[in-house]
């Protein structure tokens, strides 16, 4: 395994509430505007930041408002990888969740892991029942002008 | 959430504005179904032209009253939505099952 | 004492990096803005937050940039509470510290508690040597037409 | 932040946009103190129409710049600040010993 060197790093974490799916996003498109990621870029990190809190809250804590989920954000060189995490009730089959349109809500569309995958570039489920949901998304910055970052 | 209606010759008009997630959807959904249950409604025109974002929880509001209406044989227009959230729109499926239109007139002149 | 009921809470924790200055004010006026503050309110906060992370950076931890700020905020109905957090080299005499314009760097101005406090209702400062520092923010939120809560 | 900047005349007009804080502060400074230490310069004109954001590291910057060049009998004019920015020179009181004027060219008439 090669050494990759962390630029910098953020945590955050919130109580279970829907009102904080608005916080989270414009929390981690702040910090990772640091890269030089394009607006597009940074409106599919609010995306896939949105369905993996609100996963957290609405199934993984099954909309109890007093729980924690975790954010945690880190910078590399080439790019930014993050990380939603909640103790929640687990997921059982991993592959069935992840599946298009597939919903344990039938109130739900089953998209979520969908607009994760499609708008991060390695996506990754560690789950179980009973011992919570940490889902993980990298996402590349292009080597265009990349902004001179001098340490 | 900013959301303003207008009701004409069994058509609601909704202009939707700001963010469109999980944070506003019961109150999205409950306001529209309200609606539907106290007005005699056929079509639902959704002008997005305000709409900075949408997640899969927006998408399953709007979704759920498609459903809703197709069932009695009406149909739900979505209006001017910006890039970003076109995209997601496409992306999930919806455009094919809706209409989209870029303005007010043009969706209302595919109803009458 | 009353107890006050918690709406919601967060935490943010990040690298003492002068770059998470901005991320921390961007991140905290997203929060805050769950509750009905006008615009000038929120650049108050804005202002107050950053000296508070800028504090810790440069004088809590003399600019190294691998330790950690934390920045904890709590909503209640009556306002917000922000707390900036460093495990930094702490404050001598705090008294001194907050006095208009005395800085312990020349270079700078020795208005960071002046905006502290000239934005916030209540300011206090809790420090010692080499036990870090932490910095308590409270700011009153009007009675206007208060956003309807439903918790 | 951006920056961009005119040399005519013995000054320095300097536009400023972005947040002024810790962050970009060093930057600032270094840009400055290069072109003073540089060209033969006596007032600098700072334009922060475009600054959306300043505290009390990005004030620095500006009277660290302004004790410099009033050394030498030279100025800091300070030019077009919006009300949130305004609001933050005014309670540090620079605005007690730089003048500020709404626009370049009546900033520009001062000097001449
Ligand atoms: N954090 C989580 N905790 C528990 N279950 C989860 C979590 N995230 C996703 N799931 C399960 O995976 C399914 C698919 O998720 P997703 O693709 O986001 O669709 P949706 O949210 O519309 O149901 C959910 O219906 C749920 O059963
Ligand atoms: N988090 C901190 N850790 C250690 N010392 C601090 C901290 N915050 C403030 N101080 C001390 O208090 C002084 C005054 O702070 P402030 O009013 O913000 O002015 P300035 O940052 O311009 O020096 C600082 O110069 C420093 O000596």
């Amino acid at each position: 395994m090669v050494a990759v060197k962390m630029l910098n790093r953020c945590t955050l974490e919130f109580a279970s509430q829907p009102e904080n799916v608005a916080f989270a996003r414009v929390a981690v498109a702040a910090f990772a505007s640091q890269l030089d990621y394009t607006l597009p870029e940074l409106e599919e990190i609010k995306v896939a930041v949105s369905e993996a809190v609100g996963n957290a809250i609405i199934h993984g804590y099954r909309n109890k408002p007093d729980e924690t989920v975790q954010v945690k954000v880190v910078i590399y060189k080439s790019g930014i990888e993050i990380q939603v995490v909640d103790q929640g009730c687990g997921i059982a089959d991993i592959d069935l969740a992840m599946q298009p349109a597939y919903s344990s809500d039938p109130e739900r569309m089953g998209l979520g892991f969908v607009f994760m995958r499609s708008f991060s570039d390695r996506l990754q489920v560690v789950s179980a029942p009973g011992q919570g949901t940490t889902v993980i998304m990298f996402k590349h910055i292009k080597m265009r002008k990349a902004k001179a970052r001098a340490n | 959430m900013h959301l303003d209606m207008e009701y004409q010759q069994e058509t609601l008009l909704v202009r939707l504005g700001g963010d469109l997630d999980l944070g506003v959807a019961d109150q999205l959904r409950k306001t529209l179904d309200n609606q539907l249950d106290e007005k005699k409604i056929k079509n639902l025109i959704l002008n997005l032209n305000r709409v900075t974002f949408i997640d899969s929880s927006g998408l399953g509001v709007i979704l759920g009253r498609y459903k809703r209406l197709a069932n009695q044989g009406g149909k739900v227009i979505l209006v001017g939505a910006q890039p970003q959230v076109k995209r997601i729109l496409e992306l999930s499926g919806l455009l094919q099952i809706m209409e989209d239109y870029p303005d007010e007139p043009k969706a209302l002149s595919k109803i009458v």
